[in-house]
């Protein structure tokens, strides 16, 4: 139950990459023979891609995953208009793809908002409003955030920026094969994604880069990708990344009211151990997100539990990132420190039934019991 | 990333517990960092006779905490002082890297439990 | 006959990486169950790429191709060293992915040497030496050239680059599955190479990073690589890399044998069509690189002709890049415009037999011939 | 990446060679940038009778240059010249847009054999 972490290839994913693989191997940049084949399925894919997202071809850049995608845009677009201005705007609950990114850019002498999240771990739009200065030239807000599911205002706060005349990007690694892509309803100007969030390959990911805005590449070379992602091709990659979010975009409807259940089942059964907290919103919330902390437990401890009874799970835990502190998402929400090492994740997937999630309500009690008896922070 | 000896403490740890008449009581690490361990020692003459803890902690910290139980018992006080987290870590084959810094803190447990000890019966002798 | 733009996947290598693409299909971050084996898949191809390489293990970082690979080893020795200089040596020959590093950089404020090369491509240790200031903290030689084959000798130069105190970096995505890859006898401290070159997948490649080699990440966010590339792991990709890199090494000195016979009774065949010349050294030259000029007719031309008749071809052409100029390297080493418009590479692999050359130097005569009757500089 | 048509004339180009005794001869492009165009037309009265070319360039070169032989025998010089580059683009159902710009020059041919010819023609008149 870590479909946040990843997910399996589907075997229609497969199938459609294996020719390319196989007899299909051109280099899409040479001009004949294999290469067009290789060109033609490109282009195939990058019109599914655009055609999904409600963008034009040409506004598609193949990546080799959601970190690139996020550090081109908000580095390419940092280079390519710091004459406009050096101020960027994000949030405090951001993957480190955007904010190591962005806190790179501010020793590199850009400045840096980091706006506060609330409890449930939004952005205020108002805040966003407040942030902007004349001299902002991006803001990037993720679209839901991978530990505990909340889903942002993006069209909203997309408005504004906007409005205001700067570049909106968002990173919608955890939800492009989940909620609607529309990029003209989110108001972006960027968008990134990660094929492998959606039963895609891994390895391989897009950015929608909106006409009209300015961007230096972050890998410099070939005339690939108009010249703006240098690199030949993973061509089986991208062929696999268009097919999965295919998929994920005509399923998300059915599997999503199917996943909210067992999800809210899930969510449930946890809150009867005592001492217990959600994390996140219970409303605007990613369909598969589960992200609970049980009191006086360390998160680790609890993983590997799960995993001796076959269970993959995730954990804001310090110690599973070799770092001291938990979670900068559960420490941007308010929580303290020692309560925020006791976070469990669990994400649902296409794999997981009702069996499943009775399983893990039937073995995380138990779990939990075991290590509050073995720690001093419980009173019984 | 664990030894198979790592896995057998962190699913069938040694001696957890408290002692209600302790000779000596240490706890080292704070919950911010996300290690906290409680360790009860039991001595009789110079020799540690019983060990018991707690930990709020990954498997590295529970592993640890438990191994070293197993470790003092038996042991005089000063032969007990004098292992490390080094050792601690030997015993148990090995500890990942990232859990050499953070969670292997057992022998600073023990340390603060011989400490508490030796400040008692120092006490205890003077009255 | 286009190998050196890319090659087919090697069915063993394919093998290799379809656990990968199913029932192992862990995030190597995940702690636990199926994200240990992921991670335990990723250490053991590591293994073997610095095995291969003569380097340890933690100073490989996989990355998602042979021009990621560059641009990290650019401009991440460049923003992590700025404050020890800012002056970068290269060559005019490189690869655009070096190249275009390179001149960004200038942009940036580095200041930059381009080296000449000679009639044959070669890049001499004397000018490097010459070339190097107090300043200077970079050079980028490659190991061999794409186009002509030419081999630049590494070893020298980079015995040279380190006895003046400067990080060495070279491009071996033309040598790495073809020529010896000791990093020590190379005298490198960043070697960048991309599997798709030597039978393994497209999009993912490697970077040997020597350690105490200071170098920013391009790619910010995660913690993986050891922090120095984010990005959740191509795990498929990196097993396959790691399989077709041995095998092309176990097999080289065999193959290279084989080759450079076919390669010699190709260009024999083909010197002897009048007004023609051989590009590039015909002593340092790789195995299975051939480059001629045909006088007074166009690369394309000649592109489309032999494509017409089943053959991969590839040319200096500028009719091939969109652009006016023909290839920089051909003009590099002296040749005229109109001269460098009519090259021809042919780039020999492991399907190529004799019958394929014999097929080839049938062909070619006939086409320029035709091509020549039909252009207005060819005075018959 | 060319249409059919265009394959087709690369393959089968039309009016290939020169002609000796010439109306016009009109060239253009220069061999730096990888394209030459040389075209030699045949007038009688108003009308083109003949048109040849020889090319050095790529397959879209080489085509546009066969097309235009076509379009322009049998036009009136004052029709032919006329003829724009997109045109020709059209009569070969398109053009990659990177050719667009570099090897479309048939109609820049045609236009200096033109010109070349109404030179010669003056000259002719005046003596
Ligand atoms: C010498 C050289 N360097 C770099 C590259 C770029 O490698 P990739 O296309 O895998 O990014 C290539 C191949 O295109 C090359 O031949
Ligand atoms: C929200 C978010 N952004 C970015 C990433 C990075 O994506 P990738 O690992 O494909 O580079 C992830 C996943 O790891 C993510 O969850």
């Amino acid at each position: 139950m870590d479909h946040a972490a990843t997910t399996a290839l589907r075997p229609e994913v497969l199938d459609s990459m294996l020719p390319y693989f196989g007899s299909e191997f051109g280099n899409a940049s040479s001009v004949y023979g294999w290469g067009r084949r290789a060109r033609q399925a490109l282009d195939s894919a990058r019109d599914t891609v655009s055609g999904l997202l409600g963008a034009s071809s040409d506004e598609i850049i193949f990546t080799s995953g959601g970190s690139e995608g996020a550090n081109l845009a908000i580095k390419g677009v940092a280079w390519a208009n710091q004459n406009r201005g050096k101020h960027i705007i994000t949030s405090a609950i951001e993957h480190h793809a955007v904010l190591d990114s962005v806190l790179w850019l501010e020793k590199q002498g850009f400045e840096i908002t980091i706006l506060p999240v609330d409890a449930e771990g939004q952005v205020a739009p108002a805040q966003v409003a407040e942030a902007l200065r004349p001299d902002t030239i991006l803001v990037s807000i993720m679209h839901a955030n991978n530990e505990v599911g909340t889903i942002q205002p993006i069209s909203e706060i997309g408005a504004i920026v906007r409005e205001h005349g700067a570049f909106f990007h968002t990173d919608a690694v955890q939800t492009a094969g989940v909620l609607g892509m529309s990029v003209q309803e989110l108001n972006v100007d960027l968008l990134s994604l990660s094929a492998h969030k959606f039963y895609g390959p891994k390895g391989v990911g897009a950015l929608y880069l909106r006409k009209g805005v300015r961007l230096n590449p972050l890998i410099h070379g070939g005339a690939q990708e108009k010249r703006r992602r240098a690199g030949t091709e993973n061509v089986a990659g991208i062929v696999g990344l268009a097919k999965a979010l295919e998929l994920a975009q005509e399923e998300r409807e059915e599997e999503n009211a199917r996943l909210i259940a067992l999800r809210d089942r899930l969510i449930e059964g946890l809150m009867r151990i005592p001492s217990t907290k959600v994390n996140g919103s219970l409303v605007q919330r990613l369909p598969n997100n589960v992200n609970v902390c049980f009191e006086f437990i360390e998160g680790e401890s609890m993983l590997l539990n799960l995993d001796l009874r076959g269970v993959a799970a995730s954990s804001g835990s310090a110690c599973t990132s070799g770092s001291l502190d938990p979670s900068h998402v559960l420490l941007a929400m308010g929580l303290t420190h020692e309560i925020a090492h006791g976070s469990l994740r669990l994400t649902l997937g296409r794999d997981n039934t009702e069996a499943d999630v009775d399983y893990v309500l039937q073995e995380v009690p138990m779990i939990v019991e075991r290590l509050r008896a073995m720690s001093p922070l419980y009173q019984g | 990333m664990y030894s198979d000896k790592v896995m057998d403490h962190f699913t069938n740890p040694r001696n957890v517990g408290e002692i209600a008449d302790a000779d000596g009581i240490g706890e080292v690490g704070n919950a911010r960092c996300g290690d906290i361990m409680k360790l009860w020692i039991k001595v009789d003459g110079d020799v540690i006779t019983d060990v018991k803890f707690k930990t709020f902690g990954c498997g590295a910290a529970i592993a640890t905490s438990s191994v070293i139980t197993e470790m003092a018992i038996g042991k005089t006080v000063a032969e007990a002082e004098r292992i490390t987290n080094q050792e601690v870590a030997e015993e148990l084959h090995g500890l990942p890297s990232v859990k050499m810094h953070c969670s292997n803190l057992a022998a600073e447990a023990l340390m603060a439990a011989i400490e508490d000890y030796r400040k008692k019966s120092d006490k205890t002798s003077a009255s």
